[in-house]
């Protein structure tokens, strides 16, 4: 999933400072699911700025809603009927469901109300770890099932550096060397013999995001 | 295909090589590494000038190669594939040659996470292994690395990093192997202070067949006091400072340190020299330039051979 | 036996105890008759102000007890009458009754109250220990059960004089009957059980005292009254000659106990605590009072009890260790001039107030019954005789006992004991369960669904326990004005069985589907509303309360009118969340009428066969190899059985009875389900088989150990030893009794210390036990007991005097000079500071024998497999000290035996009947009913997270084939963790939804 | 056994019920002060509700100081059922406490109560 965290309260409220009529609209999709945008935290901020705004002395009218994702636009336009009335979307989706929000909202700026942060899973009840960067040629059967690209800090295909010490990256102790992973597993599947000594070619980036903004058709399903 | 290199020169008369480094500055100014290479004059058969070592920003490697071309030195400019993606890489590399350097040392680079700019983005368009790669197939086959023809060849000695102190300590050698199949001539390594562990590397690697195909380099630092040892041994990844160094350390008096450093550094040096597969040693004198001379002389590396 | 049993059991007397037996009875299917000679039911319990340890409201305790009791359709109240005798055999009895006549008709009488408001006739009221007073046609107290008043024959004026009768003219239901006569009624029953209970030492035999002559002289009981908040003095300490504040309080212990001279050669067991306990509330009452307890020995030896003894001393309560000589009063301030003897030296004192801590004894009318009925008395005390392992069955077969007609006992024995003693009469006619139950009338449950809501308030004075700090008028005005609601009043006690009748009325007649009591807590009261509401077929989670009282009246006493203003905000709080109140459904699950029970003691043991007697299937499981626990090593006994007979043939019975399944070698290694249908896993060695058993309820009787210890150079010198190591060795005639000439006995080893901080119970009797056991032996033998204080309770007594007549040596040590042991090669030198004489006492001795603690068996990973809890020192924590003494807070889990306190052998018999009692209530039904207060989720909304089956700590949530979280109703406890974190508001805890805990802050601070 | 009136107890059947929506609901509604009580650590009725609830309370806290409320008015307390004096202290303690600190800045509308510099312990 797409994990997100929530922004700084203070930066949200200085985004939204000049209005005082907002909706906050959450996403029932990824977000929900690593507890940044689901119901319970819509609720959490509206409560959160309407609170810091009666500090203030100021009030301000927020409309809550939770969407069963913005990433669909037949989702998206079910705000339609009211979105007008206010004066800002603070969206707390990931970065994909505010943009769909401005670009189907186009007269009514849409604010971010996360940070965007990897795809990933969870471990355990409240952690969340990186797991993909979405480079579009997988190369996970060739590691073991972990990704060199994104366990290891510096991408590399070919084993780990002289900076691994005791299983651990060398940019954070916490950090699992992502290539001792890699050895450990090849050795359980009994592919380290092979695969290890094979040198793996320089990668093809060019279906990562280092080859523009991409895009998926599926002419079979196209209408 | 042989180069101009001086080193590869002294490592195929069969002589115990002397390589030593200098840390370009934080500045434009170049009287600073001139200043540097002064003090390995007739000391060093070659010099590594690191690129942006741990990440700090400094002048830039291939500048400062020139600088000590000039001076009459064989430079080894150091790359990492930390700042440039393969474009860049190819330039750089078709830019030494034609300025007159032999030796490249290919590195995948400290991560930045711990350097003056840990805000910045990293590359890592291609790793180390793939770095050598770039070179071999540039310089033997005359292709970029999109296949295209290219007019010129530069003629660069290959060389690479290893770290025999890293773990996974068991691939510490086949990696070895790797960066030597992808066309590794020479390697340097992490600076050596536990020996055993060196020396049960330098067994692997000889049972590999490596040393023969390979010219490898031991690294050693003289350390300062013992304040250095016990940092180099809790904070430097993938550095192996036994007990028995700081031990040796703490045993003199302050002032005293620094000379008993050197004395375990040649001490460590004429051990390494007898290593089988041990083809000579690279000095990396940190900020301590004015010693590898001292240090060099007291192992009986000098004078060093004319070419 | 051949002939027909009756599925009916006689319960006689209406206090805890036999309130507690009808209960269990009739919940765990038999009918119920219960006898009380009162008026009303609730005995003792009803007159006492707070209980100790947990300084729990006595009558708010007990009140709904009495409620269920009175309301249940298989308990048959028959107050005002007693039982003449008793005829037929076990299994078969016809009891003959007397019922008096109440001139009052129960089936017409409304218990308004009229009749003892217009009454002309006043005398003082035995219910307030006669400080104060009632009428002629009265009712006891308040929340009497059953609510219907009775006429005093012997001070009406109409039956004195002819003419009155004003009772009559004012009843409005027409219910007042002079004409009514003494009624014998003959009643069949297959079982009898005696819960005859006490009444205190008539305290004008000890002259000395002045009770009787003082004014300011008054006895414990009447000092409760004193205290009670619906006493005669509305809860203010004050004194009867001048009903001004006393300042100085002295209580003076054994009144009437441990006093052969005057025939009563025991010990009352609880005075020590009692009297700790009103010396506690009173200091609460004013903090400024100088009290003072005049002891023989600090017995508090229960559970919890010496941690409160020692709180009270940290609060400044005084203790003296002296016997009181006499008490003069000093005719011009009344004031008391107590003089007493103190380490040898005559002291004197003047205290304003005195309170004799008197004994408990069984009334002369209950010896009479017992001669009626056949059932032998104890020499002593005239206390009911009981075999010692089967101390709930009297001489006459097929009638029992329980509480203090069985010998002196606190609350909670009486409970444990009135528990043991509904399992074991009912175990004789169980085939004949259920055969006389009436069905419980419901009315079908209304929909609400779809409609307003419609509110009533009921606020209630609770005496003047509310009303004296918060305007209840002013409350239910204010009431009437929040939305939703239709109706408000206000009651003397909303818990009275009378205001049920009301309640039930108003919600028919107004038509309300929403009810808020404003009152006191929902912990004790809740459940009775709720089945007040079911009765008229209301779901019962229509019910809210607001806790005016504990939450209010009681905290703010000095602010009235704050507390007012927060007795409104609390009513609308309470209002706004019942306009959001939703019926609830629940879901009937099957019982599994089998019975688990962990640990192959005497105490398992007697569960076992409890059950099984109880027509119940048990799994028996032992860790050991074989059964018998600590009882293997006890040899005899006080009162002269022999333990090992005993426990061969109980090990014959257990293995060998059809319905018991002994599993030995055995470990627990799961756990899980909900009461009734539970499951748990055993691995069995030396195979390490791996078996489930499937069970509906648990008992969990793990026992204790001895605590073997480091003091005293135990383990270093051979010639020092523990109690059991002594008995053992004894046993085996392994002692050259010729051989030794002194013998030195310590008591507490391990025991009160700062590291085990509580009284082990049992082992002053034991050290009595064995010291009698070596002087019978070795009549020459000096035997030295060196005690702090010397804890032999109850009938105990008796061997304790029987000891020092028998030469044994008893001397006080105190714990800031605890005894020194000193080896001399072979022999061992004690020395001790007397700290009478003020000298240390050096004994030379050749044994050394040590009283060590009791410690709860290792029990930590069980106790966290069946989730149940335990307190500090590692004994299970039952749901509540007093009232439910071997149910876990966890349904369906019951504890009995060492692992719940240190415990004789006969207390663990009963309790463990008890917990077969208790267990069986459940057992006996059919079906249970969950859910409730579950949580639920809404699949629309579910996104699947899986945080709630991370979050719950039962593991209950699990995301189902379509893709949303699934809670089932029946496994969720209700704790709410899973909605606090269900990121898509998903789930919703019943009864606490967001929607609902939002409301009373909207309320709160909004105002309606 | 007297303690101020002004504390009024919302009843949750554990504290782990208690969501952080709830506590800052309380406080968006001008409560003064907020405090979760639950049961003494390691004896929760519902093994680790109590636990899980002083997180809440602690993030919350953290929220509140970037609204600039001051974080004290949020508490937790751990007590058992049968301490009631700990209780009554606990509700003076707190009474106290918000009567030092005066109104709350959401009654108020005067700015933020508590300086931003105190923000330091945040990560991040």
């Amino acid at each position: 999933m797409i994990v997100a965290q929530a922004k700084p309260i203070e930066e949200i409220l200085e985004m939204i400072d000049k209005y005082d009529k907002i909706l906050l609209v959450g996403c029932k999709g990824c977000v929900a699911v690593c507890a940044a945008g689901g119901e319970k935290e819509v609720q959490f901020l509206a409560s959160a700025i309407r609170t810091a705004r009666k500090t203030q002395g100021r009030e301000i009218e927020i409309r809550e809603v939770t969407l069963e994702r913005q990433c669909d636009p037949e989702y998206v336009e079910q705000i339609r009927g009211f979105a007008g009335d206010y004066q800002a979307i603070l969206s707390i989706a990931c970065g994909v469901g505010v943009q769909f929000m401005a670009e189907h909202y186009r007269e009514i700026p849409a604010l971010p109300g996360l940070n965007t942060s990897f795809m990933g899973g969870a471990l355990e009840q409240g952690v969340w770890s990186e797991r993909c960067q979405g480079c579009g040629n997988c190369v996970l059967h060739l590691t073991g099932g972990i990704c060199p690209i994104t366990r290891c800090s510096k991408s590399l295909l070919n084993g780990p550096c002289g900076g691994s010490s005791n299983g651990k990256c060398e940019v954070d102790p916490e950090v699992d060397c992502g290539w001792q992973l890699i050895i450990e597993r090849l050795k359980a599947l009994g592919e380290f013999e092979s695969r290890f000594m094979e040198i793996v070619p320089i990668k093809d980036w060019s279906t990562s995001r280092d080859g523009g903004p991409r895009k998926i058709v599926r002419e079979d399903m196209r209408q | 295909m042989k180069t101009e290199s001086r080193l590869e020169k002294v490592l195929e008369k069969g002589e115990f090589a002397v390589t030593s480094e200098c840390g370009p500055p934080r500045g434009a100014d170049p009287d600073l590494i001139r200043k540097k290479g002064e003090l390995l004059k007739g000391v060093v058969d070659a010099v590594n000038v690191t690129d942006c070592q741990t990440s700090v920003v400094r002048m830039s490697s291939l500048s400062c190669c020139l600088i000590l071309k000039e001076m009459g030195f064989d430079p080894i400019v150091q790359m990492v594939t930390r700042d440039r993606n393969r474009i860049a890489i190819q330039s750089d590399i078709l830019g030494a040659a034609a300025l007159g350097i032999n030796n490249i040392l290919c590195l995948s680079g400290d991560h930045q996470r711990f350097g003056d700019h840990p805000q910045a983005k990293n590359v890592y368009d291609i790793d180390s292994i793939q770095l050598i790669m770039t070179v071999k197939q540039m310089r033997d086959e005359g292709k970029f690395l999109s296949g295209e023809e290219l007019t010129k060849v530069p003629r660069l000695f290959i060389g690479a990093a290893a770290n025999p102190f890293a773990d996974p300590f068991e691939i510490r050698a086949l990696r070895l192997a790797k960066k030597v199949a992808a066309g590794a001539q020479f390697i340097q390594t992490q600076c050596i202070y536990n020996l055993k562990r060196f020396e049960e590397w330098m067994h692997r690697v000889v049972d590999m067949g490596l040393h023969e195909k390979v010219c490898i380099l031991a690294g050693v630092t003289p350390m300062k006091s013992v304040g250095m040892a016990r940092y180099m041994k809790n904070m430097v990844p993938g550095m192996d400072v036994p007990d028995e160094i700081i031990e040796r350390l703490k045993g003199v008096p302050k002032e005293k340190q620094g000379e008993e450093g050197i004395k375990i550094c040649i001490e460590t040096i004429q051990r390494l020299r007898e290593m089988e597969g041990v083809r000579g040693v690279h000095i990396m004198a940190i900020e301590w330039e004015e010693k590898v001379r001292e240090i060099a002389e007291g192992a009986g590396l000098l004078p060093r051979p004319r070419i | 036996m051949t002939g027909r049993k009756i599925g009916a059991v006689m319960v006689v007397g209406g206090g805890i105890g036999g309130v507690q037996s009808a209960l269990d009875l009739a919940e765990a299917g038999y009918k119920v008759y219960l006898v009380e000679s009162s008026p009303s039911i609730g005995g003792r319990m009803a007159q006492l102000d707070k209980t100790f340890p947990t300084n729990d409201c006595s009558m708010c305790i007990l009140s709904p007890k009495l409620v269920e009791c009175g309301r249940h359709p298989d308990i048959e109240l028959l107050t005002y009458s007693e039982l003449l005798g008793l005829e037929g055999e076990p299994g078969n009895f016809r009891a003959k009754v007397l019922k008096h006549a109440r001139y009052v008709r129960e089936d017409i009488c409304t218990g308004c109250g009229t009749c003892q408001q217009k009454c002309p006739r006043r005398t003082a009221s035995e219910f307030d220990g006669e400080l104060g007073e009632r009428k002629a046609i009265y009712v006891p107290y308040p929340q009497a059960i059953p609510n219907v008043p009775v006429i005093d024959k012997q001070i009406c004026t109409y039956f004195l004089k002819g003419k009155c009768r004003v009772c009559e003219k004012v009843c409005p239901a027409g219910a007042i009957d002079f004409e009514q006569e003494d009624e014998e009624l003959e009643i069949e029953v297959g079982a009898v059980i005696l819960a005859l209970g006490y009444e205190t030492f008539d305290a004008r035999l000890r002259g000395e005292y002045g009770y009787g002559r003082y004014k300011n002289v008054v006895t414990s009981l009447e000092f409760e009254r004193i205290l009670s908040a619906s006493g005669p003095y509305r809860g203010e300490i004050l004194r009867p000659s001048d009903n001004e504040h006393p300042r100085r309080i002295a209580w003076i212990q054994c009144t009437g106990s441990r006093d052969t001279s005057l025939g009563r050669g025991y010990c009352s067991s609880v005075c020590c605590m009692y009297a700790i306990k009103e010396a506690i509330i009173a200091q609460e009452h004013d903090p400024n009072l100088e009290l003072t307890i005049f002891y023989n020995d600090i017995r508090a030896f229960g559970k919890g009890f010496e941690g409160y003894y020692e709180s009270a001393k940290k609060a400044g309560i005084r203790f003296v260790k002296s016997i009181v000589s006499d008490v003069k009063e000093l005719p011009r301030t009344k004031d008391l001039f107590i003089r007493y003897v103190e380490d040898g030296e005559v002291k004197e004192e003047n205290f304003e107030l005195v309170v004799l801590s008197v004994g408990l004894e069984p009334s002369e009318q209950t010896k009479l019954l017992a001669k009626k009925l056949g059932v032998e008395l104890e020499p002593c005390g005239g206390f009911c005789s009981t075999p010692f392992f089967n101390p709930l069955s009297t001489t006459r077969e097929g009638v029992y006992v329980c509480g203090v007609f069985q010998g002196p006992k606190d609350i909670p024995e009486t409970v444990m004991q009135a528990s043991a003693a509904s399992a074991v009469a009912s175990a004789t006619i169980s085939a004949e369960r259920g055969t006389m139950l009436q069905q419980r009338q419901y009315l079908p449950e209304k929909q609400i669904k779809g409609e307003k809501p419609k509110i009533g308030v009921f606020v209630c004075h609770c005496g003047i326990n509310i009303a004296a700090v918060v305007d209840v008028e002013a409350v239910r005005d204010y009431a009437r004005t929040l939305p939703h609601v239709v109706w408000a009043e206000d009651n003397l006690f909303t818990c009275a069985q009378d205001t049920q009748e009301r309640i039930k009325k108003v919600i028919q007649e107004e038509g309300l589907n929403r009810v808020v009591v404003a009152a006191c807590s929902p912990r004790t009261h809740e459940p009775l509303f709720r089945q007040t509401l079911m009765e008229v077929g209301l779901n019962p989670y229509l019910f809210e309360m607001a806790n005016i009282r504990d939450q209010c009246s009681w905290v703010h006493m000095k602010d009235k009118e704050g507390a007012t203003q927060k007795a409104k905000d609390l009513v609308r709080m309470a209002v706004a969340n019942a306009a959001l109140l939703e019926p609830l459904e629940r879901e009937r699950l099957p019982v599994r009428k089998r019975a688990l029970v962990v640990g192959g003691g005497l105490a398992g043991m007697t569960a076992a066969l409890g059950f099984a007697e109880q027509g119940f299937e048990v799994f028996l499981v032992e860790r050991e190899a074989e059964l018998g626990g600590n009882m293997r090593h006890i040899y005899w006994t006080l009162s002269g059985e022999d333990p090992q007979a005993f426990l061969e043939e109980m090990i014959e019975r257990v293995t060998t009875h059809p319905a018991i399944q002994v599993i030995t070698n055995a470990e627990v290694v799961d756990h899980e389900g909900v009461q009734g249908n539970f499951s748990t896993g055993v691995m069995i060695a030396p195979t390490m088989t791996y078996r489930k058993l499937e069970h509906g309820v648990t008992v969990l009787a793990t026992g204790g150990e001895e605590y073997k210890p480091k003091e005293y150079l135990y383990g270093e010198h051979p010639a020092v030893l523990t109690q059991m190591e002594l008995e053992e060795r004894i046993a085996r005639g392994e002692l050259d009794l010729g051989e030794l000439r002194r013998v030195v006995m310590i008591q507490c080893v391990g025991s009160r210390t700062e590291q085990r901080p509580y009284c082990s119970r049992i082992c002053c009797s034991v050290a009595v036990k064995n010291a009698l056991k070596l002087k019978e032996l070795a009549p020459d033998l000096e035997i030295h007991v060196l005690f702090r204080d010397i804890r032999t309770y109850g009938l105990l007594e008796q061997y304790y005097t029987k000891a020092r007549e028998r030469g044994v040596i008893f001397t006080r040590y105190i714990p800031e000079r605890p005894p020194e042991v000193e080896a001399e090669g072979n022999r061992l030198l004690v020395k001790v500071w007397e700290n009478t004489l003020k000298d240390d006492l050096i004994l030379e001795a050749d044994l050394v024998v040590l009283s060590t603690a009791t410690l709860p068996r290792e029990n930590e990973e069980l106790a966290a497999m069946f989730k149940v809890q335990r307190t500090l020192e590692g004994f299970y924590l039952e749901a509540h000290m007093k009232l439910r003494p071997v149910d876990f807070s966890s349904d369906g889990i019951y504890m009995c035996g060492l692992a719940h306190s240190p415990k004789l052998m006969d207390e663990t018999i009963s309790q463990a009947q008890a917990a077969v009692a208790r267990a069986s209530t459940l057992l006996a039904k059919d079906e249970i009913e969950v859910g409730g207060v579950v949580a639920r989720v809404e699949p629309e909304l579910c996104a699947a997270c899986l945080i709630c089956v991370r979050a719950c700590p039962y593991g209950v949530p699990y995301i189902c084939e379509d893709g949303y979280s699934v809670i089932d109703p029946a496994k969720c406890r209700g704790c709410g963790n899973c909605a606090a974190e269900c990121p898509q508001k998903a789930i919703q805890l019943q009864h606490y939804r967001d929607e609902q805990l939002v409301a009373k802050v909207l309320a709160l601070t909004r105002g309606i | 056994m007297d303690y101020p009136p002004n504390v009024k107890l919302i009843r949750v059947p554990c504290s782990g019920r208690v969501d952080s929506v709830h506590l800052i609901k309380a406080f968006e509604e001008g409560m003064d002060g907020v405090y979760v009580a639950g049961c003494l650590e390691g004896e929760c009725h519902f093994l680790t509700g109590n636990l899980r609830a002083k997180k809440r309370v602690e993030y919350v806290k953290g929220v509140l100081t970037t609204l600039g409320i001051n974080p004290e008015r949020l508490r937790m307390y751990n007590l058992s059922a049968a301490m009631g004096s700990r209780f009554v202290e606990i509700a003076r303690e707190m009474t106290e406490m918000i009567r030092s600190l005066g109104p709350s800045p959401v009654k108020t509308g005067a700015g933020r109560e508590f300086p931003q510099e105190q923000e330091e312990g945040e990560e991040q």
